[in-house]
């Protein structure tokens, strides 16, 4: 039996583990020595110095900056962006330094850097603390982009964020740092199919994944099995994976929290029907938040957000089309 | 038949800013490079100095003057804020995605921000990783904002109008290479093109060319080699991407079948990447073969000319990807 | 020291520092029976926000931050309104779309709350810029605390208002003096290498003044010179008030540290508990300002009771209110999006 | 660091040669269509380049902003490399990927540039954060312009320095004008020191006519970072004799100004002072010699140098 952990925890191990395997490795970011906002570095300045665990002023744009430069000369940092947000900050450092430099360079100089972001709508915290914006790192050359759904994950993952030479975003959701769930020491490349399933396959990331297995239980009810997809990395996109399970069943929903324009279910999307259209037996769904900023109020907040009903019925229009060619 | 006369781009944008500045006194300019750096550019010196006290020439200080025309805004102007290069939107990104696209619907729609912000966006030649961004697929899953995206002197003129009369944040992405095209625009003043009407650039029967700024002119071209091989190509020009006519897109691919989506912004997550995943859900029956996007590739933009030539959407990889779709 | 103002004003202030007072209070209580989530009280600084506020004029914009509760209320935003948005209800002033980070009320002067730390110094500014521009005698007012000078777009903002001499305040207040019931290591409030804080405006050339922010009379002084800069064409200035920050910034500190005010602590001094007896006889602002009042003679102490009975029912009333309201239709999330 | 002998001085005049024969070049080269892109020359600020490069040990870090082929060349850089670079050719620093503002010359610790204002100043303190935990005591400079002064993140850099003492010296190339305009049209202040000077950082502002009183600045500030004493402000005030970038004429400018500052040209300046320091004619005019022929040889080969191979374009994406 394996210890259960909660996610905070396991990202607060990987921390720690990575801390005390190499000295390159700083911790960085706003109240980082208090544990900052959810606890994740609680106690990691007491235990490596606080010339390793540092606090920095309100400065994201600088502070981004400062990391890059420091990951351009031998340190292995990683800072945290409380809210994913407040990224908007740093972005210029993030997309047009770190993002670049390794290419700009001609692969002269590396950027090992992890930026851990949380984010997410959880909370009731409006608009300027619940958005989710991965399609912009995952748009953007040079960034890696790793999205843990599960605790066991949440560490391994860490830690290849960390010993990647790649600045790679390593994206939180707040919703899940009190989910507790095994350790497992399997490997994190790529995707994988936390259920099998022979009709329809829904590919998911980040907590949306939960959402997408609780669908596929209902589907299963009504005679439908739903093959579930737990991306984990989001760049780059393991599409070998998606395309294998569609090039099979022949449908797929995509399902995420951030808006439905421009994510990464348009991505999927394209991607899916140019390579396996002919095995397609219905158009690529896509379930994703509504086109509008993120409301405070919980009623609002609560129609905002997908779950599990609309991945149901996404699903479930697929089938409508009938069963695939043979 | 309406009235029009033959002018640049260039003629066309500094056209349509001075229009605005002198029907509308609540409009103020921040920053000159709407013409970047081009020779052009004194056009823009000259509209200054006819109105000496509408524009403003900002510190190389992006997040403080975006916020501050932003601010503005809000407090009865309708600023029109030029960023330059688009690669440097992401300075006054806290501003443009927290504040300005954010705050109508916070507010419950109580406070308007009615502005535009102008970028120079995309490939220009020599621009390099930090000056040749192309920004509307990150923009455009920002609710809030509306996008135009020109590509005629005819099309600028139109969509500047109906964005300085719109209540909200307009995002005008612009193209380096459109200044020294030239075509016919209407004399009327009034001439306004509503958001989220596509127009068919090019009519055909055999392929769908979805293109939007600079890259309708390549498509154009594209559809003119593809003629000369039998091919009929129609080019869908979508003006605004936010909002955006999915209608028009529809049904164009519900004609021909065939769709080749061409985009200047990075592939993953591009403009192009949305556009396929609409045609999917509303055209699939429709569709013979596998779209296909022509996208700059997913690298930073190079510096060197056979570097940038190379990742860059061109009319020969238009042609070959609209051979493909159509079995050639 | 009271400011230099008519009786029924002075009144009228303490007035507005009671409602925040007791909006704030109410908060925490209601914290305590349903989980509303997040917010930021503004309990210390009433004596700074209430003058500071009261003075200005109709069509005077005001920009603030997640400490947002007690700039609102100062310039006579419904309070009933303002607890219906922090518990997410349709009759909310945003109707739920904004929550406590977003409150706006423009017939308040309030366009937008921005929640991003530095955000509103850039559209303060704007506001200036339009005013000068649009050649109107109005005032825009940049309020923030001191973390917001760790933000570039700070110095972006206010290099721009000192170049073209904008009628903007930045009104800073500076409430990491002292923490109540804040732990060692808990939060470390200040990270700012500049000391006083307002060199940070003068090496802009702005002109500066700094004052205790639990001294009303002190406040309303500075920024009636403050504002008459600004509409005579002055350009921008830069106002420091020091105040204390209490403990009760949910979730960190979620409880009513000092209890529920007792007004009495004012002219008893005797009434005064041994635990924050610092609080209570030096540091609270209302405390402060009310036994001024009493001192002077220009109210009784049975008036200030009266005037405190007055307000607790208003904001009793505001909070049944914001409770009895309905919540929004949830298909309104996806309207108003665009104007 | 003692002050320089005579030699060391001369060796000093053939970098400041070098640089200005280079920028020479890339100009022409530009007005041939033999260079393409956004090009900004550093001809007139070969003495703070110089000067406070020559501060500098080889380890240490520097990172440069648009204008930087000056302080590349400064540091040590081959210019047969950075020619290459320029011209967009595959023998370049990049492989032809970075072009004339994005340099990065690593092993001579030429750690990169940015064509973002400002946009490098952060990445040397991050540079000085690795010195500090890895105690490998090297120092870090950025090299920045005046209209970098008013961009929000120095003012939050200049907060992180001085808190954390970081061994970072901040060097602002005061050349008067922010892209085209003057300094008065984007700020009030006069003196950039004084955004310094509110976090207790020490500042100086010196001549950039006078190699040596830049050198003279650098040295002790350098000192001072590398003794742990935290970071130093220069303001170098200089000029740009070229417009802000090659194409742009310039008009903005007085023409009383711009000979005033010829005159003042701290290449020619140095050349008489050495000349009256005693140092003969011959060796004098062999400094620009082998620094003009050392030059047009690197253009040469730049211009000669194959393209990169199309299919370049899509590696080094991400380091494996």
């Amino acid at each position: 039996m394996t210890a259960e952990l909660r996610f905070i925890d396991a990202i607060h191990a990987g921390l720690q583990a990575s801390l005390a395997a190499d000295d390159a490795v700083v911790v960085i970011g706003e109240d980082v020595t208090y544990g900052g906002p959810f606890g994740a570095t609680k106690g990691l300045a007491d235990e490596f110095g606080r010339h390793r665990v540092r606090d920095t002023p309100i400065s994201e744009a600088t502070v981004m900056g400062m990391v890059t430069g420091a990951a351009l000369t031998g340190l292995r940092p990683v800072v945290e962006v409380m809210f994913v947000d407040f990224i908007t900050l740093a972005m210029d450092q993030l997309v047009n330094h770190a993002a670049k430099l390794h290419f700009m360079s001609g692969g002269q100089l590396r950027v090992p850097l992890t930026v851990r972001v949380q984010g997410g709508v959880r909370g009731r915290f409006g608009a300027h603390h619940s958005q989710s914006l991965e399609s912009w790192f995952t748009h953007t050359p040079g960034l890696k982009v790793v999205a843990p759904a599960f605790p066991g994950d949440a560490k391994p993952l860490l830690a290849a964020a960390i010993a990647n030479d790649n600045p790679v975003v390593y994206l939180e959701h707040r919703g899940l740092y009190w989910d507790k769930g095994p350790l497992h020491d399997d490997p994190v490349d790529g995707a994988v199919v936390r259920r099998p399933g022979t009709d329809v396959t829904v590919v998911s990331y980040s907590k949306m994944v939960h959402s997408a297995l609780a669908a596929a239980d209902r589907l299963a009810d009504s005679g439908v099995e739903a093959e579930v997809i737990d991306l984990r990395w989001l760049a780059p996109l393991d599409t070998a994976t998606v395309l294998e399970s569609v090039a099979k069943t022949g449908r797929a929903v995509v399902a995420h929290e951030a808006v439905a324009r421009g994510g990464l279910g348009a991505e999927l999307a394209a991607t899916i029907q140019r390579e396996v259209f002919t095995e397609l037996v219905a158009p690529v769904e896509r379930v994703g938040a509504a086109f509008a900023p993120v409301a405070a109020a919980a009623a609002l907040e609560d129609a905002f957000l997908p779950g599990v009903d609309e991945i149901e019925r996404a699903a479930g229009s697929l089938m409508a089309f009938g069963p695939p060619p043979p | 038949m309406e009235d029009t006369r033959e002018m640049l781009y260039a003629e066309a944008l500094v056209g349509a800013l001075r229009h605005q500045l002198a029907t509308d006194d609540r409009v103020h300019i921040m920053g000159l490079y709407f013409l970047g750096l081009t020779p052009h550019r004194q056009m823009v010196a000259e509209l200054r100095d006819e109105y000496l006290d509408r524009f403003y020439y900002p510190p190389i200080a992006e997040l403080g003057y975006v916020g501050t025309a932003i601010g503005a805004a809000m407090a009865g102007l309708r600023p029109i804020v030029d960023i330059a290069t688009a690669s440097f939107m992401f300075e006054a990104f806290p501003q443009i995605i927290n504040e300005a696209a954010n705050t109508y619907y916070m507010s419950g729609g109580r406070t308007a921000v009615p502005m535009i912000f102008h970028f120079n966006h995309g490939v220009r030649g020599g621009g390099a990783a930090q000056h040749s961004h192309s920004p509307q697929a990150m923009l455009w899953n920002t609710p809030g904002l509306e996008i135009m995206a020109p590509s005629t002197p005819r099309d600028v003129k139109g969509l500047v109008k109906t964005a300085a009369a719109s209540d909200n944040p307009t995002a005008w992405v612009d193209h380096v290479r459109l200044f020294d095209t030239s075509g016919p625009v209407p004399d009327d003043e009034d001439f306004a093109i509503p958001f989220g009407v596509a127009d068919i650039k090019r009519a055909g029967s055999d392929v769908t060319l979805f293109a939007s700024s600079w890259l309708v002119q390549r498509a154009l071209e594209a559809a003119e080699l593809l003629e000369q091989q039998g091919i009929d190509a129609e080019v869908v020009d979508p003006r605004t991407l936010s909002p955006l006519d999915e209608e028009a897109i529809i049904e164009s691919v519900a004609k021909t079948g065939r769709l080749v989506v061409v985009d200047e912004c990075h592939r993953r997550c591009g403009v192009g990447a949305e556009i396929m995943a609409v045609v999917t859900e509303n055209a699939f029956g429709d569709l013979r073969a596998a779209p296909i996007r022509v996208t700059t590739a997913d690298v930073p933009v190079p510096f060197s000319p056979p570097l940038e030539e190379h990742i860059e959407p061109t009319t020969d990889k238009i042609v070959a990807a609209a051979l493909e779709v159509t079995g050639h | 020291m009271t400011p230099d103002l008519p009786e029924d004003q002075l009144v009228d202030l303490l007035r507005r520092m009671l409602v925040i007072r007791r909006f704030e209070e109410s908060l925490i209580k209601l914290a305590g029976d349903f989980d509303i989530g997040h917010f930021h009280v503004y309990i210390g600084q009433e004596s700074t926000g209430v003058p500071a506020l009261a003075q200005l004029q109709e069509g005077d914009l005001a920009f603030t931050t997640h400490r947002n509760h007690g700039h609102l209320l100062a310039r006579g935003t419904d309070p009933a309104a303002m607890v219906a948005e922090i518990l997410g209800k349709a009759t909310g002033t945003n109707n739920g779309k904004g929550g406590t980070l977003h409150i706006a009320s423009p017939e308040h002067g309030f366009p937008t709350t921005s929640a991003v730390t530095g955000g509103c110094t850039p559209l303060a500014t704007g506001a200036a810029f339009a005013f000068s521009r649009r050649k109107v005698d109005r005032v825009s007012v940049c309020l923030f605390g001191d973390g917001a000078l760790e933000e570039g777009s700070y110095h972006e903002s206010i290099n721009i208002a000192a170049l073209e001499a904008l009628p903007v305040i930045y009104l800073c207040e500076n409430n990491s003096l002292e923490a109540l019931g804040q732990k060692a290591n808990e939060y470390p409030s200040s990270t700012m290498a500049a000391a006083p804080l307002t060199d940070l405006a003068a090496s802009f050339k702005v002109p500066t003044i700094t004052v205790d922010g639990t001294d009303t009379g002190a406040v309303h002084g500075a920024m009636a010179e403050a504002i008459d800069r600004a509409r005579s064409g002055g350009g921008p200035t830069f106002v420091e008030a020091l105040t204390v920050r209490w403990p009760g910034n949910r979730p960190l500190w979620p409880q009513l540290a000092t209890g529920v005010t007792d007004l009495t602590y004012a002219w008893d001094e005797g009434a005064i508990p041994q635990d924050h007896s610092k609080w209570h006889g030096a540091q609270d602002g209302v405390l402060r300002y009310t036994r001024e009042l009493v001192t002077a003679g220009l109210v009784t102490t049975g008036d200030v009771l009266a005037l405190d009975g007055e307000v607790s029912t208003q904001i009793e009333d505001a909070v049944q209110f914001a409770l009895d309201s309905p919540y929004p239709d949830p298909e309104s999330a996806f309207e108003g999006v665009y104007a | 660091m003692s002050e320089l002998d005579l030699a060391g001085r001369v060796e000093l005049l053939e970098r400041m040669w070098l640089i200005r024969a280079f920028e020479e070049k890339v100009s022409e080269l530009f007005a041939r269509g033999q260079v393409v892109g956004l090009i900004h020359l550093g001809i007139g600020s070969e003495g703070s380049a110089v000067g406070v490069c020559s501060a500098l040990r080889s380890d240490d870090y520097v990172f440069g902003n648009h204008r930087s082929h000056a302080h590349a060349i400064a540091k040590g850089a081959d210019v047969d490399r950075l020619m290459a670079e320029i011209a967009g050719k595959a023998s370049g620093y990049c492989k032809g990927k970075g072009g004339s503002m994005h340099i990065a010359a690593p092993e001579v610790g030429f750690v990169t540039a940015t064509g973002v204002v400002g946009g490098n100043v952060a990445l040397a303190l991050g540079a000085a954060l690795t010195s500090v935990t890895t105690q490998d005591n090297r120092v870090s400079v950025a090299f920045f312009g005046d209209g970098a002064g008013q961009s929000g993140s120095l003012h939050e850099s200049l907060n992180l320095a001085a808190l954390w003492k970081l061994p970072v010296v901040f060097v602002c190339e005061n050349n008067g004008y922010a892209e085209f305009s003057p300094l008065s049209a984007h700020t009030v202040v006069e003196r950039l020191t004084d955004y310094a000077s509110v976090y207790s950082i020490p500042t100086v502002t010196v001549d950039g006519g006078d190699v040596m009183e830049v050198r003279r600045a650098a040295v002790s500030a350098v000192a001072r970072a590398r003794a742990g004493e935290g970071p130093m402000f220069i303001e170098v005030l200089t000029h740009r004799l070229r417009g802000h970038y090659e194409g742009d004429p310039a008009a903005y400018r007085e023409l009383s100004e711009r000979e005033e500052w010829t005159v003042r040209d701290p290449v020619a300046r140095f050349r008489a002072e050495l000349e009256g320091a005693g140092v003969a004619a011959d060796t004098i005019a062999a400094t620009e010699a082998a620094a003009r022929s050392r030059i047009a040889s690197a253009a040469e080969s730049a211009v000669a140098a194959p393209g990169p191979d199309p299919e370049e374009a899509t590696t080094d994406v991400y380091a494996v």
